[in-house]
C-alpha cells in the first residue's frame, strides 16, 4: 500500500509540479518590464560570462534610478545556462515563453548563440549579443553588439602589415567556428594582399589546451626564417595563460614576434601574471584605459555597483552598455517594448561609444565600432598604440568568403532580410517568407 | 628582468664605467646631436615616433648619464609630472605613493600620492631602439657579460652605427667569449652590407652556427643575393646548420615529452594512492589539485613581494591544505563506502561539484593570477638552438623529487607498512592491532596532500580557476590505469611514455589527434593487459 | 501476454507507467486543446522540457539494465545517446536543403562557410529518414558490440571497465570537436527546420514528439523488463554476484554482456535520436563524461536495478536542475553536489530503496 | 557403458562433445604430467592423476600441496606449462574454456560455497540446469514439466524442497554447501568436483553430506578434496595424497594411511 502511495508521489508530484511552475510563472504579475539576463554562472564559461551578468544587472539598476521605462520598473530575471548549449536553448525558451521577458542579454559562445537562435525566431523575442563574433549571421531577432571579423581581425592585420612591416603569419586558433571562420577570412584576405602561401601557417588546438611547447616551438622555427613574423591569435581565452607563458619561457619577446590577440582583454589578464606579455597586442573597440569622459563615468560606476575598486572593466561590457543603451532608446520611441515595434524603431538609432565615436545600430544589426590595437602592459591594461580615424561598420557577411560576399543582411523594408543576395536580388533560405 | 640586473651592477661601478663609456665613444663625436639635456624632454612627448628619435638623440650623446635614464625608461620606471620642475622623474613605489629621483642629478625629490605622477607608456619600436641604444652605451662595460649581452643585442638588427660600434669594440676586445659573440655580430651585418668578399667571409664564419641571427641572415641572403659563389657557400653553410637543428629538434620534442609526462605524473600520483592502495575512485582528485593551485595564489597574496619564496611557502601549506580537505572527505564520506569503489565514484563526483562551487562563490569564478618567481622563468640554453625552459625543468625534477619521497613514505616508514598492510588485507591488519581507521585517513590525507602539491606546480604552468582540476582528472586516471592500478613505478612509466608518445605524435598528427590516438591506444592496450603494464594482486586491483 | 508476465510484481513499473500514461493522454490535450490564457493551459515549454526529460528517462533505463543487472558500470553511454542524436541531426540537416542562410541546395551552413566542396560520404543516405533512424540505432549498437567484445573478452572488469568507457567516451569528445569531422565542430548541427515534413517549431510536432519519446520510454521500459524477468536477466544477475560461479555452470560470461550491453546501446541511441529535435541542438558536449557520470548518478538517485527507479530518478534529478538553475543560479551546483553525495551515502539503494527490500534488487 | 552414453545424449542434444566422449576404456579423466609455476614457486609438479567411471576419489594433502591448483587446471580456470588433461579418451580439455568444459559435464563446487545469494534456491538450481546456454534461447527459456521435475527431484536430495522460494542468501553456510552440489547435481556432469564440502558443517550436517556423496557414487565420478580425515574415512574408497604438487601415495585409506612417506609428511608438520 505504502509502496504505491510513495511512487504516486514521486511521479505525480514532479510531474505536477512542472505543470504548476509553468502555470504560475505565466500568470506573472505585469507592472515591471522584463529584463533576461541569460549568461552562464558556472561551468567553463563562467569565468568570463558571470561579468557580464553583473553588468546587466548594474544597467538595470541604473535604468530605475532614472526611473525605469516607459513608467515601469525594469526587472532584471537571471537563469543559468551552466555552460551547456542546450541548456541555453531550454532556458531562453523558459525567459521568452514562461517570464515573458521584454528583451534578453546574453550568451558568449558561438555555439550558445547558434543553440538558442531558433528559439529566438520561433518566439519572436529580442537577444543582445555582446561579444566579437566570426559573422556569418544576420538575424531579425538578434542585435550583434560585438565586433565582426572586419571590425576587429582585418583591421589588426592591416597594422601589423602597415605599421610593423609584417611578412610572415602564424593564425594561431582553438578549433572552433569563429577562429576557423576569422583565420579563413584572413587567410583569403592575406593572400589577396599578395602574401605568398608558404608564408602562412594555420594551427588549431583544443580547448583549454595547456601543453603549447611544441606549437611555441614551431613558432619559433616558421618566425626564424629572416621576415618579420607576427602571431594573429583567436586562442580562447582560457589557453592563453599557458600559450603566452610558454612564449616568455622559450624566450620568444613581443619585439621579436609579436602576438595579436582577439580574445585576451583585461578581464583574462586579471587572471594571468602579465610580465610574460608585456608588448604584445590585442585588437578591441574597447580599452578601460582609454580616457574619455564616458569612459572614466562607467567605471566609476562599475566599482561602485560591484564594491570592489580591483575589477576591470572590457570590451564586452562596454558592448552590453551600447546595446542596453540603444535597446532603452529604441523602446522610448516606439512607445511599446513589443520586439517588431523595438526592431523597428531601433535601426538608425545612435548612442556615444565609451571610447569616443558614435555606435549607430545598423539595417543588418550590427554597429558601427572604432577599432583599437593596444599594447598589454606590465599593469594588466593596454596602451593604445593604433586606431582607425572614425568608426567602422559592421559587415555581417564578410567579403572573402567565397559563399557570403554576394550576401548583406537589411532588416527595413523594403528588404527585411537577413541574407539577401544582392546579385540575384533574392532573400535566401530561411529567411525566405 | 635581465636587463635590471645589470642595471644595478652598472649603477655600482658607475664611476670607472662611464669614464670607460666616454673613451669609448670618442668616435661618436660625428654622429653626437646635441647634449643630453636638449634630448631628454622628447621622452615626454605622447608620440611614440618622437620619443624613438629622443632614444637615439639620447644614445647618441654618449652622455655617461644617459645609460640609466634609458634603463629606467625600459624597465618602467621613468614618469612624467605635470606643473613641476624636473617634468621627468624616476619614480619607485612606496606604501603609500611614490618616491621620485631626479634622472640627471639622481637628486632625491621626496614622495608624491599615486596620481601625481603618470608612467611613460612604451612600445615594441620603442624598447627595441631602447635595447640598441643600452647596447651600444654597454658595449664597453667593464662586465663581460655584459658586453656580449650587447652585442647581441645590436646583432638583432644592426643600425650602420652599431654595426660600426661592434668593429670599434672588435678591435678592443681580449676577452675571448666576447670576442665570438662579436666576430659573429660583426659576421651577420656583413651578410647584409658587405663587399661580396666580406660576405664569403662572413658566411664562412658562420657556417654551423645555430645562432638564429645566423641561420635568419643566411636566408635571407640566399633570397637576394646575385654573386654565385657567395649563394652556393650560403647555401652550404644553411644545409650545415639544418642537420644540426634536426637533432636538437629530437631532443627538444624528448624533453617536451618528458616534461608533458611529469604533469600526468604529478596529477595522477596523488590518484595512485587513493586509488591504487585504497581502491577509492576518487572524482574530487582534481579539485584537490585546485585547491593547492589556490594555496599558492593565497600564499603569494599574503606575502607580496616575495615571490621568488612563495613557493617553498606554498609547497607545504598546500599539502596540508588539501591534505586536510582530504582527510575531511575520508572521514565524512569515504569511510562509509569502503569496498565498493563506485560508489565512492558517485559520492566524490558529487564532492567535486561541491568544491569547485566553492572557490566560485568564495573566492571568484574569474581565474585568478599566481606569479612565476624570477628563477622559474627564462630557460636553459644548452646552446642557441636548443633551450630548455626552466619551469619545465623544474616540474619534472620536482615531479621525481615527489616520487621518489612518496616511494620512501610506503616502503621505509612505519606509516607505509601499514598502509600496505591494510590495503593487503584489512580484516588481519586490523587483528595486528593497526588502527585502520587512522591509516585510512592518513592515507587518503596522503593523496590528497600530493594532489595539493602537483596544484602547485600546475599554477606555474596554466590558469588557476575554478575548473583547472576536471582538465586533468581523466588523463589522471588514464594514467594510473595504464601504469597498473596500485604500483607507483608503473604510474611514473605510465606517465613519461604517454607524455613522450603525445609529443612524437603531435608534429605528424595535430595536437588533437595525437591525445584522441593515446587514448584509443589505452583501451586497446587494457584489452591486452587489463591489469596495466605493472599488475599487481591485491584488494585494489578487483574493483 | 508477455507483458504482462513482464510487469507481474513490478508494482513500481505499474505505477509509473500508469503515470506515464495519464501524462501523455492529458498533457498534449492541455496544451493544444486548453486556450492559453486558461489556468490549466500547459505551456509548449513545459510539453518540450517533459519531452526531454522523457528522453532522459529512457537513457537512465538503459544504464539501469547493465548498471544494476549485469554490473557494469558504464560512464560512456552519453556517447551512445550522443552517437544516436548526432543521426537523426545530420537528418535533420539534410532536411534544411536550401533553406540555410546560404541556400545551398546540399551542403548545411557550416560546410558551405568553412568552404567544402561536397559532402562528406558519411552523410549519404542521411536524406532519408528510415535510414537515419537505423543508423541511430545501429551505430551505437555496434559501437558497443565491438567494444564490449574486446573489453569483455579480456575479462576487464569493474573499475577498469568503467574508467575505458569512459576514454571512449571521452576520446570520440574530441574527436567531433575536430572540425575536420564534418560533424559540425564545437557548434554542433542546430538551426534544424523539419521532421518529416512536420514543422519543428509547431506545437502539434513538439506534442508529437513528446508522446512519441512517452511511447519510447514505455517500449524501452517493458522490453527491458521482459530481459530482466528472463532466465536471461536471472543470468544477469547471477553474473552480476558471481561471475565465475556463473561460467562454471556453463554460461558463456562474455557474450550475455555484450548483447545486453550492446542493446542497452541501442536504447540509448533510441533516447539520444528522440531528444535532439526537441532541444534543437546536437554538439559534442553530449559526449562530455561528466554528462555520463551524471546520468549514472540518476539511476542512483532514484534506485539501481529498478528499472522504474531509474525513471524516476532521471524526472526529478533534470527536473531539480531546471528548477533550481532558475531560483538560485549561483548555489544550485551546491543542491546538485549534495545530491550525490546524501544519496550515495543514505540511499545506497535510491528511492526505491525505501520500500521493502525486493528479491534480485 | 551404454548408460553412461545415453545420460550424455540427454545431458546435451545435439551437442558433438557427446559423440566425441569416449570412455570406453572406464577411465573417464586423464592427467597426465601437468606442471603449474607461479613466478618461480611450482604449484603441480608433473602430476599425473587419473579418475574412472563413477568412481568416488578422496584427494587430501597437506596445504599447498596443489589440490586446489589441480581442479582449475581441470576445469579451465588455470592453464599448466606442460602436460595433457583428457576427459575420455579424446576430449582435449585445455582447448576448452570454463563453460565448454563445464557443457562437456565436468561440475566444480569451490572451497568457498558461492551460490546466487540474490536469487531464490529454486532459481539457483533453474540456472544451472543442463541444456542450451546460448543467449538468445536463454532469453526465451520456459521450464518444462519435465525439467520442473528434475529440478524438485534435487530439492529432495539435497533436503532444501522447504526452503526453494527462500533466497540463497538467506541459507544456513551448510544449507549453502548443499545447494551448490544440487547446482553441480542439476548439469547432469559426468564428473564432479567438490572442494572442501564439509568446511564448516556440523556433524549432522557431516553426515548428511556424506550420504549425498555416497548416494552419487557409481551415478557420476566424484572427486572430493577434504581436509577431515574422518569425513574421508566416512566415504572413501581410494584415496590420493598430493605433496608438492604430485602424487605422493594412492590406494585405500588403510593403505595410505600406512604408507610411511604419508605419515612422515603428515607428522612433518
Amino acid at each position: 500500500m505504502r509502496k504505491r502511495d510513495l511512487i504516486k508521489r514521486l511521479v505525480l508530484g514532479s510531474g505536477l509540479a512542472l505543470g504548476l511552475s509553468a502555470v504560475l510563472s505565466a500568470a506573472a504579475a505585469d507592472d515591471t518590464i522584463k529584463v533576461g539576463v541569460l549568461h552562464s554562472l558556472s561551468g567553463t564559461m563562467a569565468i568570463s560570462e558571470t561579468t557580464l551578468k553583473d553588468t546587466v544587472l548594474m544597467l538595470v539598476e541604473e535604468q530605475n534610478k532614472k526611473g525605469g521605462l516607459l513608467g515601469k520598473k525594469l526587472e532584471a530575471v537571471v537563469v543559468d545556462p551552466a555552460s551547456n548549449w542546450p541548456l541555453f536553448a531550454e532556458k531562453a525558451r523558459e525567459l521568452i515563453a514562461k517570464d515573458k521577458v521584454a528583451a534578453v542579454f546574453g550568451c558568449w559562445t558561438s555555439v550558445s548563440r547558434k543553440s538558442v537562435l531558433p528559439v529566438f525566431e520561433e518566439l519572436n523575442g529580442l537577444l543582445f549579443y555582446p561579444v566579437q563574433y566570426e559573422g556569418e549571421e544576420s538575424s531579425k531577432n538578434v542585435f550583434y553588439t560585438g565586433a565582426a571579423p572586419n571590425q576587429q581581425a582585418i583591421p589588426a592585420v592591416d597594422y601589423l602589415m602597415n605599421d610593423l612591416g609584417v611578412k610572415r603569419w602564424v593564425l594561431a586558433g582553438t578549433d572552433y567556428v569563429y577562429p576557423r571562420t576569422t583565420n579563413k577570412i584572413l587567410e583569403a584576405y592575406l593572400k589577396q594582399k599578395g602574401v605568398a602561401a608558404e608564408d602562412i601557417m594555420i594551427n588549431y588546438t583544443p580547448f583549454g589546451h595547456s601543453d603549447w611547447q611544441s606549437i611555441v616551438a614551431d613558432i619559433k622555427k616558421f618566425g626564424g626564417a629572416g621576415k618579420k613574423t607576427a602571431v594573429v591569435s583567436t586562442i580562447n581565452g582560457d589557453a592563453n595563460v599557458p600559450f603566452y607563458k610558454e612564449l616568455g619561457n622559450q624566450g620568444v619577446s613581443a619585439e621579436d614576434i609579436p602576438v595579436v590577440a582577439f580574445s585576451v582583454g583585461e578581464e583574462e589578464l586579471s587572471g594571468i601574471d602579465t610580465k610574460p606579455l608585456v608588448g604584445h597586442l590585442a585588437a578591441w573597440n574597447y580599452f578601460m584605459s582609454v580616457d574619455t569622459p564616458e569612459n572614466a563615468a562607467f567605471i566609476k560606476q562599475w566599482h561602485a555597483f560591484i564594491k570592489d575598486p580591483k575589477r576591470v572593466t572590457n570590451d564586452p561590457m562596454e558592448a552590453h552598455k551600447i546595446g542596453f543603451d540603444l535597446w532603452v532608446k529604441a523602446v522610448e520611441k516606439a512607445g511599446s517594448t513589443a520586439t517588431d515595434k523595438v526592431v523597428k524603431a531601433i535601426v538608425g538609432l545612435e548612442t556615444p561609444n565609451l571610447t569616443g565615436g558614435i555606435a549607430k545600430m545598423l539595417p543588418n544589426h550590427h554597429i558601427t565600432k572604432p577599432v583599437l590595437i593596444g599594447e598589454i602592459q606590465d599593469d594588466g591594461q593596454f596602451a593604445v598604440v593604433w586606431q582607425t580615424e572614425g568608426t567602422v561598420p559592421g559587415d555581417a557577411w564578410s567579403d572573402f568568403l567565397p559563399g557570403s560576399k554576394d550576401l548583406e543582411g537589411d532588416w527595413t523594408a523594403p528588404i527585411n532580410c537577413g541574407n539577401y543576395n544582392i546579385k540575384t536580388k533574392t532573400c535566401l533560405g530561411s529567411a525566405a517568407k | 628582468m635581465r636587463i635590471t640586473a645589470s642595471h644595478h651592477r652598472g649603477r655600482g661601478l658607475a664611476g670607472a664605467f662611464f669614464s670607460l663609456i666616454l673613451a669609448g665613444m670618442t668616435w661618436w663625436g660625428t654622429a653626437a646631436a646635441g647634449t643630453l639635456e636638449e634630448a631628454l624632454p622628447g621622452l615626454a612627448d605622447r608620440a611614440f615616433a618622437v620619443k624613438q628619435q629622443a632614444v637615439q638623440a639620447i644614445a647618441a650623446t654618449g652622455d655617461s648619464r644617459a645609460f640609466p635614464i634609458l634603463q629606467a625608461l625600459l624597465a618602467g620606471d621613468l614618469y612624467t609630472r605635470e606643473g613641476a620642475d624636473p617634468p621627468l622623474v624616476v619614480a619607485r613605489r612606496t606604501g603609500t605613493g611614490w618616491s621620485l629621483r631626479d634622472p640627471l642629478t639622481r637628486a632625491d625629490l621626496g614622495e608624491v600620492e599615486w596620481e601625481a605622477v603618470k608612467k611613460i607608456p612604451l612600445n615594441n619600436a620603442l624598447r627595441t631602439a631602447l635595447r640598441g641604444g643600452i647596447a651600444t652605451l654597454t658595449l664597453s662595460s667593464p662586465d663581460p657579460a655584459v658586453r656580449s649581452r650587447a652585442a647581441k643585442d645590436l646583432m638583432r638588427d644592426p643600425s650602420p652605427e652599431s654595426v660600426a660600434a661592434l668593429r670599434v669594440r672588435l678591435e678592443q676586445e681580449q676577452d675571448a667569449a666576447v670576442r665570438t659573440t662579436l666576430v659573429l655580430a660583426v659576421a651577420v651585418a656583413d651578410l647584409r652590407v658587405g663587399t661580396p668578399e666580406a660576405r664569403l667571409a662572413a658566411v664562412s664564419t658562420l657556417e654551423g652556427s645555430l645562432h638564429p641571427e645566423a641561420r635568419n641572415g643566411l636566408t635571407t641572403l640566399i633570397a637576394n643575393e646575385t654573386n654565385a659563389d657567395v649563394k652556393a657557400a650560403a647555401e652550404r653553410a644553411l644545409t650545415a646548420i639544418d642537420s644540426r637543428l634536426t637533432w636538437n629538434a629530437r631532443a627538444e620534442t624528448l624533453f617536451f615529452g618528458l616534461s608533458l609526462g611529469s604533469v600526468l605524473v604529478l596529477a595522477a600520483i596523488g590518484l595512485a594512492i587513493t586509488f591504487g592502495v585504497m581502491g577509492v575512485i576518487n572524482m574530487a582528485h582534481g579539485e584537490l589539485m585546485m585547491l593547492g593551485a589556490y594555496t599558492t595564489y593565497l600564499v603569494q597574496q599574503a606575502l607580496p613581494g616575495w615571490v621568488d619564496y612563495s613557493l617553498f611557502v606554498a609547497i607545504p601549506a598546500a599539502f596540508i591544505v588539501s591534505g586536510l580537505f582530504g582527510i575531511a572527505i575520508e572521514r565524512t564520506v569515504i569511510r562509509f563506502l569502503y569496498g565498493r569503489p563506485l560508489e565512492t565514484l558517485l559520492a566524490t563526483f558529487g564532492i567535486s561539484l561541491i568544491l569547485q562551487q566553492l572557490v566560485r562563490t568564495v573566492i571568484s569564478a574569474q581565474n585568478v593570477a599566481v606569479e612565476n618567481p624570477s628563477w622559474m622563468s627564462g630557460s636553459l640554453h644548452i646552446n642557441p638552438a636548443l633551450a630548455l625552459t626552466y619551469n619545465r625543468l623544474y616540474i619534472l625534477a620536482f615531479a621525481l623529487l615527489v616520487f621518489v619521497a612518496l616511494l620512501l613514505i610506503l616502503k621505509r616508514t612505519a606509516l607505509g607498512l601499514q598502509v600496505r598492510a591494510v590495503s593487503q588485507n584489512r580484516a588481519m591488519a586490523r587483528a595486528m592491532g593497526v588502527r585502520s581507521a587512522r591509516v585510512d585517513a592518513l592515507t587518503f590525507g596522503l593523496g590528497a596532500g600530493i594532489a595539493g602539491v602537483a596544484g602547485v606546480a600546475l599554477s606555474q604552468l596554466t590558469n588557476v580557476g575554478p575548473n583547472m582540476g576536471q582538465a586533468y582528472i581523466i588523463d589522471s586516471f588514464m594514467v594510473v590505469v595504464f601504469g597498473g592500478v596500485g604500483n607507483l613505478w608503473g604510474t611514473l612509466i605510465g606517465g613519461m611514455t604517454l607524455g613522450v608518445a603525445n609529443k612524437f605524435m603531435e608534429p605528424w598528427a595535430g595536437a588533437v589527434l595525437a591525445k584522441i590516438l593515446v587514448l584509443v591506444f589505452i583501451i586497446l592496450f587494457i584489452q591486452k593487459r587489463p591489469r596495466g603494464l605493472f599488475p599487481q594482486r591485491g584488494r585494489a586491483a578487483d574493483g | 501476454m508477455g507483458i504482462v508476465k513482464a510487469l507481474k510484481g513490478d508494482t513500481g513499473g505499474q505505477v509509473m507507467l500508469a503515470v506515464l500514461l495519464v501524462v501523455t493522454l492529458v498533457v498534449p490535450v492541455l496544451n493544444l486543446a486548453v486556450p492559453e490564457t486558461s489556468f490549466w493551459h500547459v505551456s509548449t515549454y513545459t510539453v518540450t522540457l517533459l519531452g526531454k526529460y522523457l528522453t532522459y528517462a529512457l537513457l537512465a533505463v538503459a544504464v539501469d539494465l547493465v548498471w544494476g543487472y549485469l554490473g557494469i558500470l558504464s560512464l560512456g553511454h552519453g556517447a551512445f545517446f550522443a552517437l544516436g542524436g548526432y543521426a537523426m541531426g545530420m537528418y535533420l540537416m539534410r532536411q534544411i536543403g536550401d533553406r540555410g542562410v546560404y541556400g545551398d541546395p546540399l551542403l548545411p551552413d557550416f560546410m558551405v562557410f568553412l568552404n567544402w566542396k561536397e559532402l562528406p560520404w558519411f552523410w549519404n543516405g542521411f536524406d532519408m529518414f528510415w535510414f537515419a533512424a537505423l543508423m541511430a540505432i545501429l551505430v551505437p549498437g555496434v559501437l558497443a558490440y565491438v567494444f564490449g567484445y574486446l573489453a569483455f573478452r579480456s575479462r576487464v572488469t569493474g573499475v577498469y571497465l568503467s574508467i575505458i568507457t569512459q576514454a571512449l567516451t571521452y576520446a570520440l569528445m574530441l574527436a567531433f570537436f575536430r572540425n575536420e569531422m564534418g560533424f559540425g565542430g564545437n557548434n554542433g548541427l542546430t538551426d534544424f527546420k523539419e521532421l518529416l515534413g512536420f514543422d519543428l517549431q509547431s506545437d502539434g510536432t513538439r506534442a508529437g514528439l513528446f508522446i512519441a519519446s512517452a511511447a519510447a520510454l514505455a517500449l524501452g521500459y517493458l522490453a527491458c523488463r521482459m530481459i530482466v524477468t528472463s532466465r536471461l536477466g536471472r543470468v544477469a544477475v547471477a553474473i552480476r554476484d558471481a561471475e565465475s560461479r556463473t561460467r562454471f555452470i556453463g554460461y558463456r560470461v562474455e557474450r550475455v554482456k555484450v548483447a545486453i550491453f550492446a542493446f542497452s546501446a541501442m536504447l540509448a541511441g533510441v533516447a539520444g535520436a528522440l531528444y535532439v529535435p526537441q532541444v534543437g541542438i546536437i554538439n559534442p558536449g553530449e559526449f562530455s563524461p561528466l554528462n555520463s557520470i551524471e546520468l549514472v548518478i540518476w539511476v542512483a538517485v532514484g534506485g539501481r536495478a529498478t528499472l522504474y527507479g531509474a525513471v524516476v530518478g532521471a524526472l526529478m534529478v533534470n527536473y531539480g536542475k531546471s528548477t533550481f538553475t532558475a531560483m538560485f543560479p549561483e548555489a544550485w551546483l551546491f543542491a546538485l553536489g549534495a545530491l550525490f553525495v546524501l544519496v550515495t551515502l543514505l540511499l545506497p539503494r535510491g528511492i526505491a530503496g525505501w520500500l521493502p527490500a525486493r528479491r534480485a534488487g | 557403458m551404454g548408460g553412461q552414453v545415453e545420460r550424455w545424449q540427454y545431458l546435451n542434444p545435439g551437442k558433438t562433445l557427446a559423440e566425441t566422449l569416449d570412455i570406453s576404456h572406464t577411465t573417464l579423466l586423464y592427467v597426465e604430467g601437468v606442471t603449474v609455476s607461479f613466478d618461480g614457486f611450482r604449484a603441480l609438479n608433473d602430476l599425473s592423476f587419473y579418475v574412472d567411471v563413477g568412481e568416488l576419489r578422496c584427494v587430501i594433502g597437506p596445504n599447498g600441496a596443489g589440490k586446489t591448483t589441480m581442479m582449475d587446471v581441470i576445469t579451465g580456470k588455470t592453464r599448466p606449462d606442460a602436460g595433457y588433461v583428457f576427459f575420455g579418451q579424446s576430449i582435449n580439455l585445455l582447448e576448452l574454456d570454463e563453460p565448454r568444459i563445464a557443457q562437456a559435464g565436468i561440475g566444480r563446487k569451490f572451497q568457498k560455497p558461492t551460490v546466487f545469494e540474490q536469487h531464490q534456491v529454486y532459481e539457483n538450481l533453474e540456472l544451472a540446469m543442463a541444456g542450451d546456454k546460448r543467449v538468445w534461447p536463454t532469453l526465451t527459456a520456459r521450464l518444462s514439466g519435465a525439467q520442473r521435475d528434475r529440478i524438485d527431484e534435487v530439492l529432495g536430495i539435497i533436503g532444501l524442497r522447504d526452503h526453494a522460494w527462500r533466497p540463497a542468501g538467506a541459507l544456513s553456510h551448510g544449507q549453502k554447501q548443499w545447494l551448490e552440489i544440487g547446482m553441480l547435481l542439476m548439469q547432469d556432469p559426468l564428473l564432479l568436483l567438490v572442494d572442501e564440502p564439509v568446511a564448516g558443517m556440523t556433524h549432522q550436517e557431516m553426515d548428511r553430506t556424506a550420504e549425498l556423496l555416497l548416494s552419487l557414487e557409481g551415478k557420476h565420478s566424484v572427486v572430493v578434496v577434504e581436509h577431515d580425515m574422518d569425513f574421508v574415512r566416512s566415504i572413501a574408497k581410494r584415496v590420493t595424497v598430493l605433496h608438492q604438487g604430485s602424487v605422493l601415495a594412492e590406494g585405500s585409506m588403510d593403505e595410505v594411511q600406512h604408507d610411511p612417506r604419508v605419515v612422515e609428511v603428515y607428522l612433518g608438520e
